[in-house]
């Protein structure tokens, strides 16, 4: 490029930031979107409602074991966080341990999940019926309840799933050696996802099982 | 060919129709300006090899010019559309003296509830016709619209109104009048199934009298529960 | 008086009894008949044995007072209203003629052991937006023909419980569309959208062992194989009976129902009709799904 | 400069080197010219069905009571058949009209505007090898495959196609009991999640390759101006998309899993209720946003195509830009102007109205700019530049008729009414697809290296404008009759006794419409074939696809170009060997600073 020189202002070939990295921030934009239409209509549903037919969280879910389970997730975001470190580090041997640990926290909230979803479906607890117990009497409740709290929790357990996958997958070319010397941009972009599944959690409890 | 309004019998009917035919006005003199110009520009500046075109990247003073003139008649005509929508729909300013309906669609009906001869909803004269309105005319009417199974829409082109009646939404309400008798029809205006075009009901604005009567034999027919 | 319009159905279904006036003069025209072209049309597929088969005969009576029917509104149809007389159309829900009660349906619930394969149509008529007949009883499997007679929009909505339903529309005269239901269903609604009053209902059994009875009440169940059988008859606001019948080779049983009216005591304006047959519960009102 | 590559553009270069299979090449392609292509004839193809879907409805609008022409070769499930013909029925006129505006809005208008050039447009016009994530890209189009397969069969299946309108509104939508429809609305709903999958796809795609791919010298403002209105579109889908994707999704578990989230109960005060409305703000969310996506890609091919037409530059190029973005803005914040007589507050019209109302500003400043850019042009009416000019004239009625439906006590009478038919047709067809008819004679010859017939061109313009003209101006007129959208038979009515005969002129001009479509699928076909090969710059355009060969290569570039100028550089007046001024050549040529006046 011989007249370079004559370009009257620098040559501009967009952000200081490489290209997957980009694609991740503007695919979680649509991510955002996606949970806020849901979570918006949870909120307008549950402030649409009759009073007393949505049933406080505690008396259909079992918050404590939701709480551990918010809690794993969160600790899943840590080592991957390690994780990531690990890589930039050229640790190999901390890549391997990170991965593994992250993939098998997640893992471990799915596992919780399902056996959260079984108990509720045993107690009558459906997207198509709500049963709460009041003074050792059954009442019905807004079926709506269980309709938006199983989509909005079905939907961020698929994004779970899917980053459980990814992290699976991730680990074993750890194993294989893929993330060595330094190569961590692909680690990153699957801890920005991860990342954002989580945040999406802490908000679906806490308006889901805490509110 | 009929591409006009059909004629109309509301109150309120008068300032829609009014605000129909600004902003046609508008809009026309906008029409003409716009197709009239680029016609003379196809025609003026049609292209030859000998012409060079004028080399410009634009105005900024007629940047300013064409965002403020059509921003200026925008809230113009805002504001007072906006006025003439609160007037007819804000509940707070519906006539207190206007005689009450329900009126109820379901696939594919409409079932008007009468307050009877006490003009009161909710008593025990109320009696319900199916597929009919009558109400008198030179008189306010509000009616409460209800939905038994989708969204219908309530339209009465004579009377400028239209509004939907929503399931789970009980009384919608709505504000209107007929200024004189007059025979109508209530058309469902938004798609509500396979019989969404049979969803018709006669509307009859009768003189004072003509509806009393109409209302006695009505309640003569249905042997004074 | 004031509707509870929620439950509208119930209330057409039940309003009739509340009312006094004459019953049954335009109920029954069309029904007698095609109630029975089930079992009739199975009778010509297979060569019966006589010497293995009888009929059961009966009539439903009906004492007390008959309920008068509701007129119905038809003014916004002027067309359909034209083929009623000076008393214009009456609902059909309860039509007693001469003691006798029609449009119930009659049909063996138990100890039928296999039947025949469903054989020809059945056929529905809309006719003054009116259903012709009103009670029918059809075989699983079996093809309903539906026709539209008047010259206007009808809808044919169906809400079974355990069939596959179906809402289909026939907009002018001379149009005929074919249905079936696949499994036994004891009672099918079917109904108009766009005529309120019109409703309609199918019995669907697996074997062609049933009847409607007609005007007057008499039902007939012709080429039963010999044996002994509940026999269930069921009506749209008195719920259902059964009874014991045996069938003898080459014999016409006589088996009559009695009802007196009073079992529609607990159906109030508003509730859901409900209908027990055997274990089964059936709900008769505008549920969701 | 080469070596300087970003390591994206590297792999590009390095498997066009290497021979490809047919399916590589032409069936699974990762490069963004073949995708585009794919995408074009997909989206032709669901025109065409669009098209004929409305013909047959408009048989039956023109001719109520009568027994539809062909109808006899039509399975029962869509016509009734008598002795005297077969007629419509009501539930497939339903589902013709559902169909119809699914059909053009989700898999004609929608994937050609994006899914066709900005594929196509934004890597070669931005000076990059391919897009972002070519693979991605692959994906999208292949999503788009099912959406198109599942809306096809949906017509045959067991109660036939959707039919609560392409709104899909709630209840209707949600209870199979209420319409006969039971697998062809939950058929159609998994179609419009793959749709909104296929775009959030594209969307991440365009947004990323449009941030981080732009050649040297690209600056934003030295973008043209398809790419800026493809840029803010594909922000538009990336946000709009995925609400209506969770609504579609909330809207199948209600018709299949039994939950309520749009259904009420039917009896009063049952606590089980939904929303019916909730919809409808979900839909208009998703659903305002989704016109400016099918209008401002149309503005801007608009906008390029008069600036080579003209042999001008722009006209205000940043007031177009800001206009774009305020359109965009303003998007997502009007939904409820489709909500004015829905039962919602009417408190929140008035809002609704003032924001509806501010959007007719950037709206007209980009009429006024390009007739501006028009003003002491060199006019070359050739097809493309007439199209753009028939879409400023056509664009300009739409815009002007949406003005109505602003003001909410006009809104009350005509909402539902064929007024708005008239409305959405004149922005939908005489403003996207006259913008995408004109961006097909314009750039066919760069994606097929062939010319298309200009005699043919200009009468399928001509043929267009004036039948179009003829099918939808008097659709205002029978709108202000009053009569209703989506009616089976409208003589019933006695407000709508004197349309009949309007109602048949505007289906035989419809006829003639689709036909004159056949005219245009011929040239298309034919020149791809057997056109007269085409110059790499055959409208002396200069912008940078128009530096490359005609087709350019896998890979677009081997060596990425420098750009110096802004995009629409015509009839300068230092340039005189010719009447415009690649962005990428003549460093020397002085010119406005980022497209400044």
């Amino acid at each position: 490029m011989a007249h370079a020189a004559a370009v009257n202002r620098p040559p501009e070939r967009g952000l200081d930031v490489y290209t997957q990295k980009v694609g991740m921030w503007v695919f979680l934009c649509s991510e955002v979107m996606f949970f806020a239409g849901l979570i918006g209509s949870y909120i307008v549903l549950r402030f649409g409602a009759l009073e007393n037919t949505w049933p406080e969280p505690a008396e259909v879910l079992a918050v404590n074991i939701t709480a551990f389970n918010t809690f794993l997730l969160i600790c899943s975001s840590v080592t991957m966080v390690k994780a990531f470190a690990a890589a930039q580090a050229h640790d190999d041997q901390g890549i391997k341990k990170w991965l593994l640990a992250t993939t098998l926290i997640g893992a471990g909230f799915l596992g919780v999940q399902v056996y959260e979803y079984n108990e509720l479906i045993n107690h009558h607890f459906t997207p198509s019926n709500c049963v709460v117990v009041r003074n050792g009497v059954e009442e019905t409740c807004s079926i709506l309840y269980g309709s938006t709290f199983y989509t909005m929790t079905g939907f961020h357990g698929f994004h779970v799933l899917l980053g459980v996958i990814c992290l699976g997958w991730a680990t074993i070319r750890a194993y294989r050696g893929h993330w060595s010397g330094g190569n961590s941009r692909g680690i990153e972009i699957l801890g920005l996802y991860w990342h954002f599944v989580d945040l999406v959690w802490i908000i679906l409890f806490t308006i889901v099982y805490l509110i | 060919m009929d591409w006009s309004l059909p004629p109309n019998f509301s109150t309120h009917g008068d300032v829609i129709d009014q605000l129909f035919w600004i902003i046609l006005g508008l809009t026309g003199l906008a029409f003409v300006l716009v197709e009239g110009g680029i016609i003379w520009f196809l025609v003026r500046y049609r292209g030859t090899p000998s012409r060079r075109a004028h080399y410009t990247h634009g105005s900024n003073r007629l940047e300013v010019v064409w965002t403020v003139i059509p921003a200026v008649i925008i809230v113009v005509l805002g504001g007072y559309s906006a006025m003439v929508w609160d007037d007819i729909k804000n509940e707070n300013k519906f006539p207190e003296d206007a005689l009450e309906f329900t009126v109820i669609g379901k696939q594919f009906e409409w079932n008007v509830v009468y307050p009877g001869v006490d003009e009161v909803l909710g008593t025990s004269d109320d009696f319900e016709v199916r597929n009919q309105f009558h109400f008198p005319a030179g008189e306010n009417v509000i009616v409460n619209l209800r939905s038994e199974d989708v969204i219908h829409s309530f339209f009465i082109p004579e009377l400028r109104v239209k509004q939907d009646a929503v399931p789970g939404m009980d009384n919608i309400r709505i504000w209107f009048d007929s200024r004189e008798p007059g025979q109508f029809e209530i058309a469902c205006a938004e798609l509500c199934g396979l019989g969404h075009y049979r969803m018709e009901a006669s509307v009859t604005a009768h003189a004072r009298a003509d509806f009393d009567a109409w209302q006695a034999s009505q309640v003569a027919e249905n042997g004074g529960e | 008086m004031r509707f509870d319009y929620r439950s509208r159905v119930a209330a057409a279904l039940l309003t009739g009894v509340l009312y006094a006036a004459c019953g049954g003069s335009d109920g029954g025209d069309a029904d007698a008949g095609n109630g029975e072209s089930g079992g009739e049309a199975a009778a010509e597929v297979a060569a019966i044995d006589p010497s293995t088969v009888g009929t059961i005969s009966g009539t439903i009576n009906f004492s007390g007072d008959a309920p008068a029917m509701e007129a119905i509104d038809m003014s916004a149809e002027p067309d359909c209203a034209a083929g009623f007389g000076d008393e214009g159309p009456m609902m059909q829900s309860v039509v007693v003629n001469g003691g006798g009660l029609a449009n119930v349906f009659v049909y063996l619930s138990a100890g039928v052991m296999d039947a025949p394969a469903p054989y020809g149509a059945a056929t529905l008529d809309q006719t003054n937006c009116r259903y012709a007949p009103h009670v029918m009883g059809v075989q699983a499997g079996q093809t309903i023909e539906i026709t539209n007679s008047d010259n206007l929009l009808h809808n044919i909505n169906a809400t079974p419980t355990e069939n596959r339903g179906f809402n289909i529309s026939q907009p002018r005269a001379g149009i005929t569309s074919r249905q079936s239901f696949a499994v036994a269903e004891v009672m099918v609604p079917l109904r108009c959208d766009v005529h309120g009053w019109m409703e309609a209902f199918v019995g669907v059994v697996d074997h062609p062992y049933f009847g409607v009875s007609g005007d007057g009440g008499m039902f007939t169940i012709s080429n039963v194989p010999a044996g002994t059988y509940t026999m269930t008859a069921w009506h749209e606001q008195y719920g259902t009976m059964g009874m014991e019948v045996t069938v003898t080779a080459g014999e016409t049983t006589m088996a009559d129902f009695d009802h007196t009216g009073l079992q529609m005591a607990g159906h109030l304006v508003g509730e859901p009709l409900v209908i027990h047959h055997g274990s089964d519960e059936v709900v008769f009102n505008r549920a969701q799904q | 400069m080469a070596t300087a590559i970003a390591e994206p553009t590297g792999r590009a270069v390095i498997e066009e080197a290497h021979p490809q299979s047919f399916l590589r090449k032409y069936l699974f392609s990762t490069d963004h010219k073949v995708i585009a292509a794919q995408f074009l004839f997909y989206t032709l193809f669901f025109l065409m069905i669009g098209g004929l879907l409305a013909v047959l409805m408009r048989q039956q609008i023109a001719w109520p009571t009568e027994p539809l022409t062909l109808g006899g070769i039509l399975p029962e499930t869509m016509v009734a058949k008598a002795t005297d013909g077969a007629y419509m029925l009501p539930e497939f006129y339903n589902a013709l009209v559902t169909m119809h505006g699914s059909v053009m809005v989700f898999l004609a208008i929608m994937p050609m505007l994006v899914g066709v050039w900005a594929n196509f447009l934004i890597p070669l016009q931005l000076g990059a090898h391919d897009m972002a994530f070519p693979r991605l890209n692959m994906l999208s189009f292949w999503t788009m495959v099912p959406a198109g397969i599942l809306t096809l069969a949906s017509f045959f299946v067991v109660g036939g196609a959707a039919g609560a309108g392409w709104t899909l509104y709630a209840p209707l939508s949600a209870r199979p009991d209420l319409t006969g429809v039971e697998m062809g609305q939950i058929l159609w709903l998994i179609a419009l999640v793959f749709v909104g999958l296929s775009s959030i796809l594209g969307s991440v795609n365009y947004i990323t390759t449009v941030i981080n791919m732009r050649a040297p010298g690209m600056t934003w403002f030295r973008m043209p101006l398809t790419v800026w209105a493809l840029f803010i579109t594909a922000i538009l889908g990336l946000l709009a998309m995925p609400v209506l994707s969770a609504a579609g999704i909330m809207l199948i578990f209600d018709q299949t899993i039994g939950t309520s989230f749009f259904i009420p109960s039917n009896a009063a005060g049952d606590a089980l209720s939904g929303q019916p409305l909730l919809w409808q703000h979900l839909f208009w969310f998703f659903g305002h946003p989704e016109v400016y996506i099918l209008i401002l890609p149309a503005m801007g091919f608009t906008s390029e195509i008069l600036a080579v037409g003209s042999r001008k530059p722009v006209f205000g190029y940043k007031a177009m830009v800001w206009a774009l973005i305020s359109i965009a803005f303003l998007g997502f914040i009007v939904w409820g102007h489709h909500m004015f007589q829905s039962g919602m507050n009417p408190a929140l019209g008035l809002a609704f109205t003032v924001s509806t109302l501010f959007i007719a500003v950037p709206s007209a400043i980009k009429t006024f700019n390009w007739m501006g850019t028009m003003w002491r042009g060199n006019l070359q009416l050739h097809s493309a530049m007439l199209f753009a000019v028939g879409f400023v004239a056509m664009f300009a009625i739409g815009g002007l008729s949406g003005v109505f439906m602003a003001s909410t006590p006009v809104d009350i009478y005509i909402h539902d009414t064929y007024f708005i038919v008239a409305h959405i047709h004149y922005v939908l067809f005489g403003g996207s697809l006259f913008a995408l008819f004109g961006a097909i004679y314009f750039w066919f010859p760069k994606m097929f290296g062939r010319m298309m017939n200009e005699t043919l061109g200009k009468i399928h313009f001509w043929l267009t404008l004036v039948l179009f003209n003829v099918v939808f101006f008097p659709m205002h007129g029978v709108g202000m009759a009053g009569m209703m959208r989506r009616i089976y038979d409208w003589t019933g009515y006695q407000h709508l006794e004197g349309i009949g005969a309007t109602n048949q002129i505007i289906t035989i001009a419809a006829v003639g419409l689709f036909a004159s479509g056949f005219l245009f699928a011929f040239n298309f076909f034919w020149s791809i074939w057997k056109g007269e090969k085409a110059p790499d710059n055959p409208w002396g355009a200069s912008t940078l696809e128009w530096s490359v060969p005609s087709p350019p290569k896998h890979g677009n570039w081997s060596e990425i170009p420098v750009v110096y100028h802004g995009p629409h550089e015509y009839s300068h007046p230092d340039v005189t060997d010719k009447d415009w001024l690649g962005q990428n050549e003549r460093p020397d040529v002085v010119t406005p600073a980022a497209g400044s006046h």
